[in-house]
């Protein structure tokens, strides 16, 4: 009889170095879709999934030079739409008008990095296949999980299981549609 | 005349039942439960006069366009007609020339082809308008204060004419006030003759000692002495007088040919702020130093027991009398020694700087014997007109009684006054601007009095009334054309140009008056004196919102009259501005706020008249102490008596909190030794920013502070031309008064004999404004002209600007200051200035509206705008021309040759602001 | 643990949070469409006048000089209603029983004005001036439409600020000869752009800077 | 790093407890009474508020004791005082956090929801003191028919524009840290309802490493930039002042004098609410004396910093040599308005001695109480700063006076409930200490215990 499909095998740790220990040798074993899970960011482990991502950075640096020169431009805009004598000053005043552009600068510094962490997490989820399985709960509170999936090129249904089993996981669970 | 033709169309205006129906959308009658003081005065009237081009901050408004059926030629819907007439004071004609929009008279200002006006005006004159439209004034008449009309008064008047008709006028008596009007003058004297029984008595409670008109020409006079006159202060002689001393001092005259004053006087006033020597002295010293100066002179024996300032004061005074043109004046209020002194020294002189000329007004037999009549019981028929003796007369005469004692008691006047309710009958009279008649400046110069509107209300001229008397009530017209039997073209063009050639009195060669032996009696604790009110007045102006709300030229108090008593005094008593004294004389007593007044000597309290009125209005009734309760027939303007604290405090709304100068430049003289008032680092100072380039118009104002005497009529004039609201006692106490041009005034020097200072402060239009840089939504901004523009309407009142004001010369509506005022108040406003709605910024603009409607005109005939074209409402008003406005761009105008004074400087010019408003130097009166 | 959410969650909750954008957009573009609807604008706003008088046979048909009724439009801020009178002097002979003239006969009979509705108007904040306007070669149609071809009078244009500037800031398009500013069928030469700068010599007209600050229609 | 050498945390407890005892807080709310009739004071007092504002909406400014020349007080004073309360928050979270500060984790949280709700309390103040506020939107620059924009030179435009962004970052730095949090309660709640509500908020956050990492990037990046924001904005709404002329306020060392005083009422604020909470929520385990001991060294640091902002602007006044500086100084000592100088300086300064002893930085009520006259004295000083400068300027002639109103003290006090109505709400509702931080720290204190 087939068993109903998976998407993956989610093994328990109850520390975050097991946890650590863990991924580093499924990535020996040369699992390459593997996720881990944790209540707190764990450290190391982004290196142990070799994640580099420098993206959410850039945006922030971009967002800032978009912002300035976004408010910047307006206010030249403004001052040659409708120009109008101010106490004299003149129509193009940079140090008064840089108090605003620094303001708009760090807002946009700050919300493009924001919003690309959630479109890059494809955040908000509320609903994943991961809240189906029962002790996955745990992964805000004191448990750890590694994650297996199940397109894994190297991904077989038991060997796998048994391998999890081998890395000290106080539970294996598989992760259904 | 257009007078009639215009009201037709004003009437057409307000009739329709749309109209008022907008009216009622436009000013519900919502009383405001803030301003306690102003709500009062702020209480919706009947009338519904022209709301036409009434501008507003809110874009409501109605759609309605109401044009005339018949259209008269000389008026469209909003263009502006100039009429000459002339506005009574006490008597004399204050020529005007009266602009009126659609009908409605919105503005007076000088006539400049009078010579005792010469187009200048004081306030009384700027602020009359505002009595037309008071919604207070009495609208019909009343018998025993019920309405009724003049059929039936006409009625009772036919039976009373059989009678008097019969008995020759037996029993009847007038009493009149003030009046200089040939026609009036010709009509009584018609009646006396016509009643040989009746007879017709005067009322003025500012009459003063003098035998005949006494006319100082500073022109020709290079000294003046001037014994307790006060001849730059308020009054119907201020503005000539103040003309005549501006024209002897100022840049034009040489530093030898200067004016001197030398003042005695006891309580200050602003001739002695201008004075080079003013002594304080109580009254009782005046006759003495009189006689001294005499003496000095070398006319009669020298006088012993002078102090040693007053000995040094008669000294220069006589030394410098002694360098010829010299001129000694005395108060209409001292005794009738000191006036024959003066006479007599005045001829010892030569008589040069002065004439002499027959009374211009209606002297009529005295009011004592009036009393005494009514005593009597011999006056059967009281007839008073344009007189509120209930309120104004001797109070040891109590005439509320005696004039219970005449049968019959008529009252005419233009509100229901402290009289009108004694009375049986009262007549309602109408304005200067809604009825003819005529009357005589100062100098006798006659002008007839035409009306610009029709009467608002059910009044009848005082010439009618008089005419009923004793025949039919003629129209006012008739009767004054009558008095001018002069042909029709030339009539014409008396009425056009609001003088009477050559009607000046002549002069009268004076024979010295009787002398009086010196009656100098100090007894008492203190010596008590009596002067009218600087604004109000004696009392007629208490209704005048304009003026209550005026701070007094010395004291800066406003919406009441203190008791001035000297520092000395003050001390002694241990009281402050405020605290309540209780004045007694004669057994009387009044109780008011003390006020200490610098320079006030030391044993004197003065007393000020025109406040406690009962039945004034809503806006001047039940307010200050009514000093006119200690005033005896006997001693109408001294007297002895003591002061005591009273007790408590009276919360005192001044528009100015403090008043010693501190060591500050803000006021600035010149000497020999100094002669430039800008300091070196104020000259060219460099910018940080380029220029802006500007167009051939550089709009600037110099205020020559040699010149000004803090007489107010530009902060007046300012108010009636822009729209500047009237905010109520509470809001001037917490610091919310709106004036736009203000006069500030300054002491220094020791507070027994400080010197006194006035610097009016408009908006000074920053090059480098301030608080323009810190309006977040462009609401004030600079002109290409050089105005500091005010945009009301984009304001959304951040304060900003005025928190950045060095000058603190912005006003802000902290509520809504002008919706709420009466429709009839309302039909004042300029057409030509948006009235400011609730939570915006307000200040001078120099008059943009004349400025931007002269420049308009200059462009329609492709010209450049002449220099003195434009001029603004406070330079157009100031006496003493000290105020100049042009084009800087123009090197030939008035105001950049000014600039190029030594003695200009700019106020905080420290500050680098780049006023273009800015200040002439005082003159160093040199030493005698 | 069970789901909290169903799959189909996600799809309300990226439903709503795109809702909530676009609707704040939304919003602002609406209100910024308002401010300029005719609903605020009030153009082509017909108000219903006593006497439904027609520019179209008045002015248009007939030609009847515009200053014959608005007299005062060369020497006043206001351009002037006219008096009943001047209606009389025509339909005190023609038309003088048409009922539609009543009003116009009952206001001469009973010396009461006609109530005329105002159509082009400025808020009471702004000071404009038609003498300066006629005299510097505006057309009454550059502001009051073809008047001429208006059976009722109507708003023709949005009486804006902007709409103001944007004639202030180049005057030199709107710009006619004398002879045409009361013209009704005018029509421009060929060379449009020179006449313009040709008239802005002629009238003096003055710079941009000095023709849009605020004291100009503001006081 | 330097404090964890002694663990901040007590080591006796699991991950696992921490998440009950935080995450119990809002699930199964501990101190309902006191909670409720803190409530219940505080939504009075919004009642006030709203009282005041439909007062000034009705009749205009005028209700205020405002006049010429004292044209802004209360309302600017009071901006400045809550903002000022509010950057705290934003500082202790960033820059410790940055810093690595790990005793900030179970103070962050709150402090960040307080700066949202004083960022609140001084955003409404620019907007109801206009004398128009129904055209405040003519400050943003939007296509008018009127053709007109706003003016970028002018102190209120950066106002506006500081503010808001103030607003906008706080409130998303507040709430990106709570994410993973909301996830925690999410999983922990029992009733549906609950978890729904927390589910939505939690954006399904599932704690995977890669969001961990890019999380962690973003969320540093904000801290990095929140610091600079906030001396910015404080800077700025110095800058509102010292643009005039106004003696007392034309000096350059404005900005770092009205940052640094912000932020030391700020910290004030902070210990004090922490104490309350921890108090009534038997936090004890997690807002340790630890915790308490240090944020009274940064309150101490602060104050001795803030005082020399005072020295220094003494100093300036007399050293520039203007007449009028001097004045101004002078007026201050002895003048109409020098009880609220002196005011200042004795509840900024004297009660704050006392930290300099370790026995008082323990005692809770002694640390409440010096926290207590720290708040109110800054409100003297921005109060001074205002009025004192305002009602006596250049012209002798315009010298003025202020008295508050009724109003006044109406809008004020109903700013405070403004305040706490919003707060109680989110310390019962919201996990209102950092879960997964403290266990974070936990973990790494537990495991350094262990390898000695």
């Amino acid at each position: 009889m087939a068993e109903p499909p998976i998407l993956g095998l989610l093994g328990e740790f109850g520390t975050a170095d097991a946890l650590l220990g863990a991924v580093k040798r499924a990535r020996e074993a040369g699992y390459q879709h593997i996720d881990a899970f944790s209540p707190y960011p764990v450290e190391g482990m982004a290196e142990a999934l070799s994640i580099r991502d420098h993206r959410i950075g850039w945006l922030s640096v971009i967002g800032g030079a978009v912002g300035i020169a976004a408010t910047l431009a307006v206010q030249v805009f403004v001052n040659f739409d409708y120009p109008i004598e101010v106490g004299g000053r003149p129509l193009i005043a940079l140090p008064a008008f840089f108090v605003v552009d620094f303001e708009l600068m760090i807002l946009c510094a700050v919300l493009f990095p924001i919003i690309g962490m959630l479109w890059m997490n494809r955040l908000p989820r509320l609903h994943h296949p991961l809240f189906g399985t029962p002790r996955f709960s745990l992964a805000s509170d004191d448990r750890f999980f590694l994650y297996i999936e199940a397109d894994d090129p190297k991904f077989d249904r038991d060997g796998t299981r048994g391998f999890l089993g081998s890395l000290g996981a106080w539970s294996i669970e598989a992760v259904r549609p | 005349m257009s007078g009639k033709r215009l009201w037709r169309g004003l009437e057409e205006l307000a009739g329709t039942d749309d109209f008022r129906a907008a009216l009622e959308a436009e000013f519900p009658a919502v009383a405001d439960l803030f301003l306690t003081d102003r709500r009062a005065l702020l209480q919706v009237m009947g009338a519904s006069l022209g709301l036409i081009g009434l501008a507003g901050c809110s874009p409501k408004r109605s759609d309605d366009a109401v044009p005339f059926v018949n259209r008269p030629e000389d008026i469209i819907e909003d263009q502006i007609a100039r009429y000459a007439t002339a506005i009574p004071f006490d008597g004399y004609a204050q020529p005007v020339i009266a602009t009126s929009v659609a009908g409605r008279p919105i503005k007076l200002d000088g006539n400049p082809d009078h010579p005792m006006s010469r187009g200048a005006s004081s306030l009384f004159t700027q602020a009359a308008i505002l009595d037309l439209y008071d919604p207070d004034r009495s609208q019909a008449p009343l018998f025993h204060g019920n309405e009724a009309s003049w059929a039936d008064y006409d009625a009772m008047m036919l039976r009373m004419r059989r009678a008097w008709a019969a008995n020759g006028g037996e029993g009847l008596r007038l009493l009149i006030g003030p009046t200089s009007s040939p026609t009036l003058i010709r009509q009584l004297r018609a009646l006396t003759t016509a009643l040989p029984n009746a007879r017709v008595h005067s009322f003025d409670p500012l009459a003063g000692e003098r035998a005949f008109e006494v006319r100082p020409d500073f022109a020709a006079a290079r000294t003046v002495v001037s014994l307790d006159d006060d001849l730059l202060g308020p009054g119907p002689a201020q503005v000539p007088n103040v003309a005549a001393w501006a024209s002897r001092r100022g840049p034009n005259v040489a530093a030898g040919e200067r004016l001197r004053l030398h003042m005695a006087e006891t309580t200050p006033t602003q001739t002695g702020s201008a004075a080079a020597e003013r002594l304080a002295v109580p009254p009782s010293r005046i006759p003495v130093l009189a006689s001294a100066l005499a003496a000095e002179l070398g006319l009669g024996s020298a006088q012993d027991g002078l102090t040693r300032p007053e000995t040094l004061w008669v000294r220069q005074a006589a030394a410098a009398l002694k360098q010829g043109l010299g001129l000694v004046t005395a108060g209409a209020h001292c005794p009738a020694s000191v006036h024959a002194l003066t006479f007599r020294i005045n001829e010892a002189l030569g008589g040069a700087a002065v004439r002499y000329i027959e009374p211009v007004r209606f002297a009529g037999a005295p009011f004592l014997e009036l009393a005494r009549d009514l005593d009597a019981g011999r006056v059967s028929a009281l007839v008073m007109l344009d007189a509120n003796p209930a309120y104004a007369a001797p109070a040891d005469l109590d005439f509320a009684k005696l004039c219970a004692r005449a049968p019959l008691r008529i009252h005419a006047g233009q509100h229901v006054d402290e009289t009108a309710i004694l009375s049986d009958w009262h007549l309602p009279l109408p304005h200067a601007l809604e009825d003819w008649s005529d009357a005589r400046a100062i100098d006798g110069s006659a002008t007839i009095i035409q009306p610009l509107v029709d009467p608002l209300y059910d009044t009848r001229s005082v010439h009618s009334i008089v005419a009923g008397l004793t025949g039919d009530p003629a129209p006012a017209l008739e009767l004054v054309r009558t008095s001018w039997p002069i042909d029709d073209q030339a009539w014409r063009d008396v009425v056009r140009s609001g003088i009477v050639p050559n009607s000046a009195a002549a002069p009268v060669a004076a024979q010295a008056p009787p002398a009086p032996p010196l009656a100098s009696a100090a007894g008492g604790e203190v010596e008590i004196l009596f002067r009218p009110d600087p604004t109000i007045w004696n009392g007629q102006f208490a209704n005048n919102a304009w003026l209550q709300e005026l701070g007094k030229p010395l004291m800066k108090v406003t919406w009441d009259n203190v008791v001035a008593l000297s520092v000395a005094l003050a001390d002694r008593l241990g009281v402050g501005n405020g605290d309540l004294v209780r004045v007694s004389a004669g057994g009387r007593n009044i109780t008011g706020p003390a006020w200490v007044m610098p320079g006030q000597p030391e044993q004197s309290v003065t007393l000020f008249l025109g406040y406690g009125r009962k039945r004034a209005g809503q806006v001047g009734s039940g307010i200050g102490y009514d000093a006119y309760a200690l005033r005896t027939a006997a001693a109408p303007w001294t007297t002895q008596g003591s002061i005591e604290k009273a007790g408590g405090q009276h919360k005192l709304a001044t528009t100015q909190l403090h008043h010693a100068l501190e060591g500050q430049d803000f006021v600035r003289t010149v000497s020999a030794a100094h002669p430039r008032a800008a300091k070196e680092e104020e000259r060219d100072q460099a910018s940080f920013y380029p220029r802006w380039k500007e167009e051939n118009a550089a709009w600037a104002m110099t205020i020559d502070l040699d010149l000004c005497t803090g007489c107010n009529a530009c902060t007046i004039a300012c108010q009636a031309e822009n729209n500047v609201p009237v905010v109520g006692k509470d809001q001037v106490a917490r610091g919310r008064e709106m004036h736009w041009l203000r006069v500030d005034r300054y002491y220094d020097g020791p507070p027994e004999q400080p010197t006194t200072y006035f610097q009016p402060v408009p908006c000074m239009h920053c090059e480098q404004a301030p608080c323009e840089m810190g309006c977040p939504v462009h609401a004030t901004v600079h002109g290409p002209d050089g105005l500091n523009e005010m945009v009301y309407n984009r304001c959304i009142g951040t304060r900003t600007c005025s928190s950045y004001c060095p000058y603190k010369v912005r006003r802000f509506n902290w509520f809504d200051y002008t919706t709420k005022a009466p429709p009839s108040v309302q039909a004042q406003r300029n057409p030509d200035v948006t009235v400011r709605g609730r939570g915006v910024m307000e200040k001078c603009t120099y008059c943009v509206q004349r400025i931007r409607g002269a420049v308009t005109q200059a462009d329609i005939e492709n010209r450049d705008v002449r220099d003195g074209e434009i001029r603004t409402a406070c330079q157009q008003a100031c006496p003493s021309q000290a105020i100049v406005f042009g084009n800087l761009k123009d090197a030939e105008s008035a105001v950049a040759k000014g600039r190029t004074s030594p003695r200009n400087y700019a106020l905080l010019g420290e500050l680098d602001t780049r006023p273009r408003t800015t200040y002439l130097a005082r003159i160093a009166d040199e030493e005698a | 643990m069970a789901q909290i959410f169903s799959p189909t969650a996600d799809t309300w909750l990226r439903a709503v949070l795109i809702a909530l954008v676009v609707g704040t957009v939304g919003s602002l573009l609406l209100a910024g469409g308002v401010a300029r609807s005719q609903y605020v604008t009030e153009v082509a706003r017909t108000p219903m006048q006593p006497v439904p008088f027609s520019h179209k046979h008045h002015a248009g048909e007939l030609g009847i000089d515009c200053r014959y009724c608005h007299t005062s439009v060369e020497t006043s801020a206001d351009a002037g209603f006219p008096a009943t009178h001047v209606c009389m002097t025509c339909h005190s002979q023609l038309w003088t029983q048409a009922p539609m003239l009543a009003p116009v006969r009952e206001s001469l009979a009973e010396n009461r004005s006609i109530n005329w509705k105002r159509v082009a108007r400025v808020p009471d904040f702004v000071y404009f001036r038609h003498d300066i306007h006629i005299a510097k070669g505006v057309s009454c149609f550059e502001c009051h439409g073809r008047v001429d071809r208006m059976p009722l009078m109507y708003r023709a244009k949005a009486f804006e600020m902007h709409w103001c500037l944007d004639c202030h800031r180049n005057p030199a398009p709107h710009l006619r000869p004398q002879n045409a500013v009361l013209e009704a069928d005018w029509t421009p030469p060929a060379d449009r752009r020179g006449l313009g700068q040709a008239l802005m010599k002629l009238y003096h007209i003055k710079a941009p800077d000095q023709l849009t600050h605020c004291a100009v229609c503001h006081r | 790093m330097a404090s964890t050498s002694r663990p901040i945390l007590p080591l006796d407890q699991s991950l696992h407890d921490v998440s009950v005892e935080i995450g119990r807080v809002p699930l199964r709310f501990p101190a309902r009474v006191p909670w409720l009739i803190a409530l219940i004071f505080s939504l009075a007092l919004l009642l006030l508020f709203f009282v005041s504002v439909t007062w000034l909406m009705t009749w205009g400014v005028g209700v205020w004791g405002l006049n010429i020349p004292v044209n802004w007080a209360f309302a600017i004073h009071l901006y400045v005082w809550w903002l000022g309360l509010g950057h705290a928050g934003t500082l202790i979270s960033a820059m410790l956090l940055l810093m690595g500060q790990d005793w900030r984790n179970s103070l962050n949280r709150f402090a960040e929801a307080m700066t949202l709700c004083a960022v609140v309390c001084a955003g409404i103040y620019p907007i109801i003191h206009l004398g128009r506020p129904w055209f405040f939107y003519w400050m943003f620059p939007y296509p008018a028919t009127m053709g007109v924009w706003p003016q970028f030179r002018s102190p209120l435009e950066w106002d506006i524009w500081a503010v808001l962004t103030y607003l906008t970052v706080s409130l998303l730095f507040w709430y990106i840290g709570l994410i993973p949090d909301l996830a925690t309660v999410r999983d922990r709640a029992k009733k549906r309802g609950w978890q729904v509500f927390f589910g939505i908020f939690a954006l399904g956050w599932r704690g995977s490493a890669r969001h961990w990492a890019r999380w962690q990037k973003a969320y540093r990046t904000t801290a990095a930039i929140a610091v600079p924001l906030v001396v910015s904005v404080h800077s700025e709404v110095s800058l509102l002042f010292a643009s005039g002329q106004v003696p007392g306020w034309h000096s350059t060392i404005f900005p770092p004098y009205f940052v640094l005083g912000a932020a030391f009422s700020g910290f004030a604020m902070v210990a004090m609410i922490a104490l309350v909470v921890r108090h009534f929520f038997g936090l004890k385990e997690i807002v340790t004396d630890q915790h308490m001991d240090v944020l009274a060294k940064v309150l101490l640091a602060s104050g001795l910093m803030t005082a020399y902002g005072y020295v220094f602007e003494v100093f300036d006044a007399f050293y520039s040599g203007d007449a009028r500086e001097i004045a101004t100084t002078y007026d201050r000592f002895f003048g109409m308005y020098a009880w609220s100088f002196w005011g200042a300086v004795l509840f900024n300064f004297v009660p704050l001695q006392g930290l300099w002893f370790k026995r008082v930085r323990r005692s809770p009520v002694l640390l409440f109480l010096i926290g207590t006259s720290v708040v109110i004295g800054m409100w003297l000083e921005r109060y001074m700063i205002l009025v004192t400068s305002l009602y006596k300027d250049f012209l002798v002639s315009s010298f003025g006076e202020y008295h508050t109103t009724f109003w006044d003290w109406g809008t004020y006090l109903g700013t405070i409930g403004l305040f706490f109505t919003p707060f109680l709400l989110f310390i019962r509702y919201i996990p209102s200490i950092s879960i997964f931080e403290d266990k974070e720290v936990l973990a790494r204190e537990k495991k350094e215990a262990r390898h000695g």
